[in-house]
C-alpha cells in the first residue's frame, strides 16, 4: 500500500523535500499555534471578566 | 402628530432609557430635559430618524417614521448643536445652499430679510469663518425664520445666545406653534414660551 | 405556539453559547481524523504525479486552504448580510470570529502557491489572476480587521465591517477577471469532477484534507466567537452565569 | 433627481473654488511623482515608454487617494452631513452628486495635465490621447470606489492609512485596464477593448457605490 520505499526517500520527496516540508512545516505551525493562542485568550478573557464580575458585586454589596 | 412608544437606547454598552413614550399634537411644544448623558440628544436622533432605536416605534401621523421615510423627512426640520454651516461660504450662501440641499426653495430676499431679523444684516457677504460664535449660531437659526415645515426638533436652540436673542426665539417657536407646529427641543434653561402648549418629559432618574 | 421551532431562539448568544461549546470537541475530532486519514493517502499511498514529480503534494494544503480562504469569506459575507438585513448580534460576531482564520488560510494559500510554483515554474510568485486575487482576499481580510478593531462601538463596526465584506464580494470576482485577462498564465483549474486528471488517491487525500481544514475551521472560528459573546455580553444574565460559574 | 444632484455639485463646488489649494496642491503631487521616476530610472526612452503607462496611473491613484478622506469629513465635522441625510430624498443621490463634484475637482484636472507629463516619457501622439481618455473614464470610478471607503471610515482614528487599506486593492482593476489601454495603443493592438471596459467599471461604479457610501454614512451618523 505504501508507496515509499524508506524514510529518507519520504523525507526527500524526490528532490522537492524543502518546497514540500515548507509548506507543510508552516501550514503544521500555524495550526497548531492558532488554537493555542485563541485558547489563551479565551482564558485570559475569561478571568478578566470574572475579575470585573468579583469587583462589580463588591461595589454593590457595599 | 408626533407619537414615541416604549422607546429603548442602548449606546455601547449602557442602557439610557427604556419603556420612553409620548403623544404630541398640533401646536405642542416638548421640552425634554435630563442631565447630560441621560440621553436627550440620543432621544432627539432617535426622532429625526438617525438611531434606530434598540426596541419601540416612534410615529408620525400615525405612520411608523422609518416606513414614512422621505414623507416624514419633508415634514422635519432639524437643528443640531452644531450649526451645519459652512465656513467658506458667506450667511446667504449658506441660507440657499441648504434650502436647495433640502428642496425647499428659499427666494434670496426672503434669506436677506432672515439674516436682517437674526441682526446680521451687513454680513451678508463675509465668509462664515470670520462670525464669531454666536453670530454662526444665528446663521444656523435664520433657517427657521421661514421655516414652514411642520415639526422642528431643536438640540439646545438657546445654548450661545444673548437675552434679546432668547427672546426673538421664544416668539419665533410660539409663532410656529401658533401656526399648528410641533416642536421637540432640549434645553438646560427653561425658557417662557409666550404661545402654544408646553409639555416636558424628563429622562432618566 | 411556545415550543413551536424558532430559528431566532438558537440566533440569540444565550442558546448559542452553550451549543458550541458541546460542539466543538466533535469537530476536532473529525478534523484531526479527517486530517489524518488525508495525510496518510495523501503523503504516504498516493503515487508520483508523472508532470511534476512529489512536489506536487503541497496540493493537499495549497487547494484546501485556497478553497477555505474563498469559503470563509463567503460564509463572512453571508453572516454579514443577515446581519445587514436582520439586525441579528450573532452575525456580526461570527464574521468577526471567522475573519482571522479566513486570513491565515489565505496566507497559507500564497504561502503554498509560492512554495509550490519555485520548482515547477521557476518563480515565487507569478501574477495571474487566482494568486492576485487571492492576494487581494488577504487585504480584504485585513483590512476587515483593521476596520472593526478601529471603530470603538460593536454594533457600528459589525454593519460597517459587513458592508465592505459586501463591497469585496462583489468586487473579488471582477478582480479575478480583470488579472485573468491582463495576463494568463496560469494552469487551468486541476481539479473537474467530471473527468479528473488526477489519480483517485490523489483526489481523495485532497477532498480529505478540504474536511478537515473545514472542521478546524469551524472549531476554531466557534472558540473565538464563544469568547467575543462573553465579552459583549458580560452584562447580561446568562453571560455572569457563565462567567461566575467558569473555573480559572 | 437631478436637481438635487445638480444643488450638490454646485455647492461642493463652490467650496472647492474656495479652497484651491486643496485641488492645487493634488494636482502638483501628481506631477512630480510622475517626474520623479524618469530621475529614478534613467533616461532611456524605450524603457520610459514602456512604464510610462503604469508610472502615470498609480500616480493618478494616488492622487485622487489624497482627497478622499475630506470627502464626507468635512461635512460631518460641521454638522452638515446630518441635515443632508435628513433631506427628504435618497442619500444616495447626493452622494452621487458629491462623487461627481470629487471626480471635477480631482480627476478631471489629472486627466488635463497626464498629456503634457506623457511627454516626458516619449509618448506617442496616439498613446497620449488614449491615456487622457483612459484617465477622463476610470478616475469616476476611483472616486465611486473611494467614497465607499470614506464613507466606512469616517470619524475613525487613522481613518487615512485605513481609507488606503481598503480602497487600494479595488482599485486594481482600473489600474490595470487604465493602463492597459495605454500599452495596446503603445504596441499598436489599440485600446478600445480597454477603454469600453473602463467605461463599463465606471457606470458600474458610479451607479452602485453612491448606495454603498449611503448606508456606510447611515452607519457612521447612528
Amino acid at each position: 500500500m505504501i508507496y515509499w520505499n524508506s524514510l529518507s526517500d519520504f523525507l526527500a520527496m524526490g528532490g522537492y523535500g524543502l518546497y514540500v516540508w515548507g509548506s507543510f512545516g508552516v501550514t503544521a505551525l500555524i495550526m497548531v499555534m492558532e488554537p493555542i493562542l485563541v485558547l489563551r485568550h479565551q482564558k485570559n478573557t475569561l478571568a478578566r471578566l470574572k475579575r470585573q464580575l468579583r469587583a462589580e458585586s463588591r461595589n454593590t454589596a457595599e | 402628530m408626533l407619537e414615541a412608544d416604549n422607546l429603548e437606547c442602548v449606546r455601547g454598552e449602557r442602557r439610557l432609557f427604556a419603556g420612553l413614550g409620548f403623544r404630541l399634537e398640533a401646536g405642542e411644544l416638548l421640552y425634554l430635559q435630563g442631565r447630560n448623558g441621560a440621553g436627550k440628544t440620543s432621544l432627539l436622533r432617535m426622532l429625526i430618524g438617525l438611531l434606530p432605536p434598540e426596541s419601540g416605534e416612534i410615529r408620525w401621523q400615525g405612520m411608523p417614521i422609518k416606513t414614512a421615510g422621505e414623507h416624514f423627512r419633508a415634514d422635519l426640520c432639524y437643528l443640531g448643536h452644531l450649526n451645519a454651516i459652512k465656513e467658506e461660504l458667506t450667511p446667504l450662501e449658506n441660507l440657499l445652499a441648504a434650502a436647495r440641499l433640502a428642496e425647499e426653495p428659499l427666494a434670496e430676499d426672503d434669506a436677506l430679510d432672515a439674516l436682517e431679523q437674526v441682526g446680521l444684516a451687513g454680513r451678508e457677504d463675509l465668509a462664515c469663518k470670520h462670525l464669531s460664535q454666536g453670530q454662526k449660531r444665528r446663521v444656523a437659526l435664520a433657517r427657521l425664520v421661514k421655516e414652514r415645515r411642520p415639526l422642528w426638533i431643536l438640540d439646545e436652540p438657546f445654548v450661545a445666545l444673548d437675552i434679546a436673542a432668547v427672546d426673538w426665539l421664544a416668539t419665533l417657536i410660539s409663532g410656529h406653534l401658533q401656526r399648528g407646529g410641533l416642536a421637540v427641543m432640549t434645553t438646560h434653561q427653561t425658557v417662557a414660551i409666550p404661545a402654544g402648549t408646553v409639555r416636558e418629559l424628563r429622562i432618566g432618574h | 405556539m411556545k415550543d413551536r421551532f424558532n430559528l431566532y431562539r438558537f440566533a440569540s448568544p444565550a442558546t448559542f453559547y452553550p451549543l458550541a461549546g458541546s460542539l466543538i470537541p466533535y469537530f476536532v475530532a473529525v478534523s484531526v481524523v479527517f486530517g489524518l486519514a488525508g495525510l496518510y493517502l495523501g503523503m504516504l499511498v498516493a503515487p508520483t504525479d508523472f508532470q511534476q514529480g512529489e512536489g506536487y503534494r503541497i496540493i493537499f494544503i495549497h487547494v484546501p486552504a485556497s478553497w477555505m480562504s474563498m469559503f470563509i469569506y463567503l460564509v463572512m459575507a453571508f453572516w454579514a448580510a443577515i446581519g445587514l438585513a436582520f439586525n441579528t448580534r450573532l452575525s456580526g460576531m461570527m464574521a468577526q470570529a471567522l475573519a482571522p482564520t479566513g486570513a491565515l488560510m489565505a496566507f497559507l494559500s500564497l504561502w503554498t502557491g509560492a512554495l509550490w510554483g519555485k520548482p515547477m515554474w521557476g518563480a515565487w510568485w507569478v501574477w495571474d489572476a487566482r494568486l492576485t486575487s487571492e492576494l487581494i482576499l488577504l487585504f480584504l481580510y485585513i483590512g476587515y480587521m483593521a476596520l472593526t478593531a478601529a471603530i470603538d462601538d460593536t454594533r457600528r463596526a459589525d454593519k460597517a465591517g459587513g458592508l465592505l465584506l459586501l463591497v469585496g464580494v462583489v468586487n473579488v470576482p471582477i478582480i479575478y477577471f480583470s488579472v485573468k485577462w491582463w495576463n494568463t498564465l496560469h494552469q487551468g483549474s486541476s481539479v473537474n469532477l467530471t473527468k479528473s486528471s488526477m489519480a483517485e488517491t490523489m483526489l481523495w487525500g485532497m477532498l480529505l484534507m478540504a474536511m478537515c481544514f473545514w472542521m478546524y475551521s469551524i472549531a476554531i472560528a466557534l472558540i473565538r466567537a464563544r469568547t467575543i459573546m462573553l465579552e459583549r455580553e458580560r452584562h447580561t444574565d446568562w453571560a455572569r452565569a457563565v462567567i461566575a460559574g467558569a473555573h480559572e | 433627481m437631478l436637481n438635487i444632484i445638480g444643488a450638490v455639485i454646485a455647492r461642493d463646488l463652490k467650496l472647492a473654488m474656495r479652497r484651491q489649494a486643496d485641488i492645487v496642491s493634488a494636482v502638483f503631487f501628481f506631477i512630480i511623482v510622475v517626474s520623479l521616476f524618469p530621475l529614478g530610472i534613467g533616461p532611456e526612452p524605450e524603457l520610459l515608454r514602456k512604464l510610462a503607462p503604469g508610472v502615470l496611473w498609480v500616480a493618478a491613484l494616488l492622487a485622487t487617494m489624497l482627497s478622499l478622506p475630506r470627502l464626507f469629513a468635512d461635512d460631518h465635522r460641521d454638522g452638515t452631513l446630518e441635515q443632508l441625510a435628513l433631506a427628504p430624498h435618497p442619500l444616495g443621490l447626493v452622494v452621487t452628486g458629491k462623487v461627481i463634484a470629487h471626480w471635477l475637482v480631482s480627476g478631471l484636472p489629472l486627466a488635463l495635465i497626464a498629456p503634457v507629463l506623457g511627454i516626458q516619457f516619449d509618448l506617442s501622439a496616439d498613446a497620449l490621447l488614449v491615456l487622457t481618455g483612459a484617465i477622463l473614464l476610470g478616475t469616476p470610478a476611483l472616486s465611486g470606489i473611494g467614497a465607499i471607503g470614506a464613507a466606512l471610515t469616517l470619524g475613525l482614528r487613522g481613518g487615512g492609512v485605513l481609507l488606503s487599506l481598503l480602497v487600494l486593492p479595488l482599485y486594481i482593476p482600473v489600474l490595470i485596464f487604465g493602463a492597459g489601454a495605454v500599452d495596446a495603443t503603445v504596441s499598436g493592438l489599440g485600446g478600445e477593448g480597454h477603454l469600453s471596459l473602463l467605461a463599463a467599471m465606471t457606470i458600474a461604479a458610479v451607479g452602485f457605490a453612491p448606495w454603498a457610501s449611503a448606508a456606510a454614512l447611515k452607519i457612521a451618523l447612528e
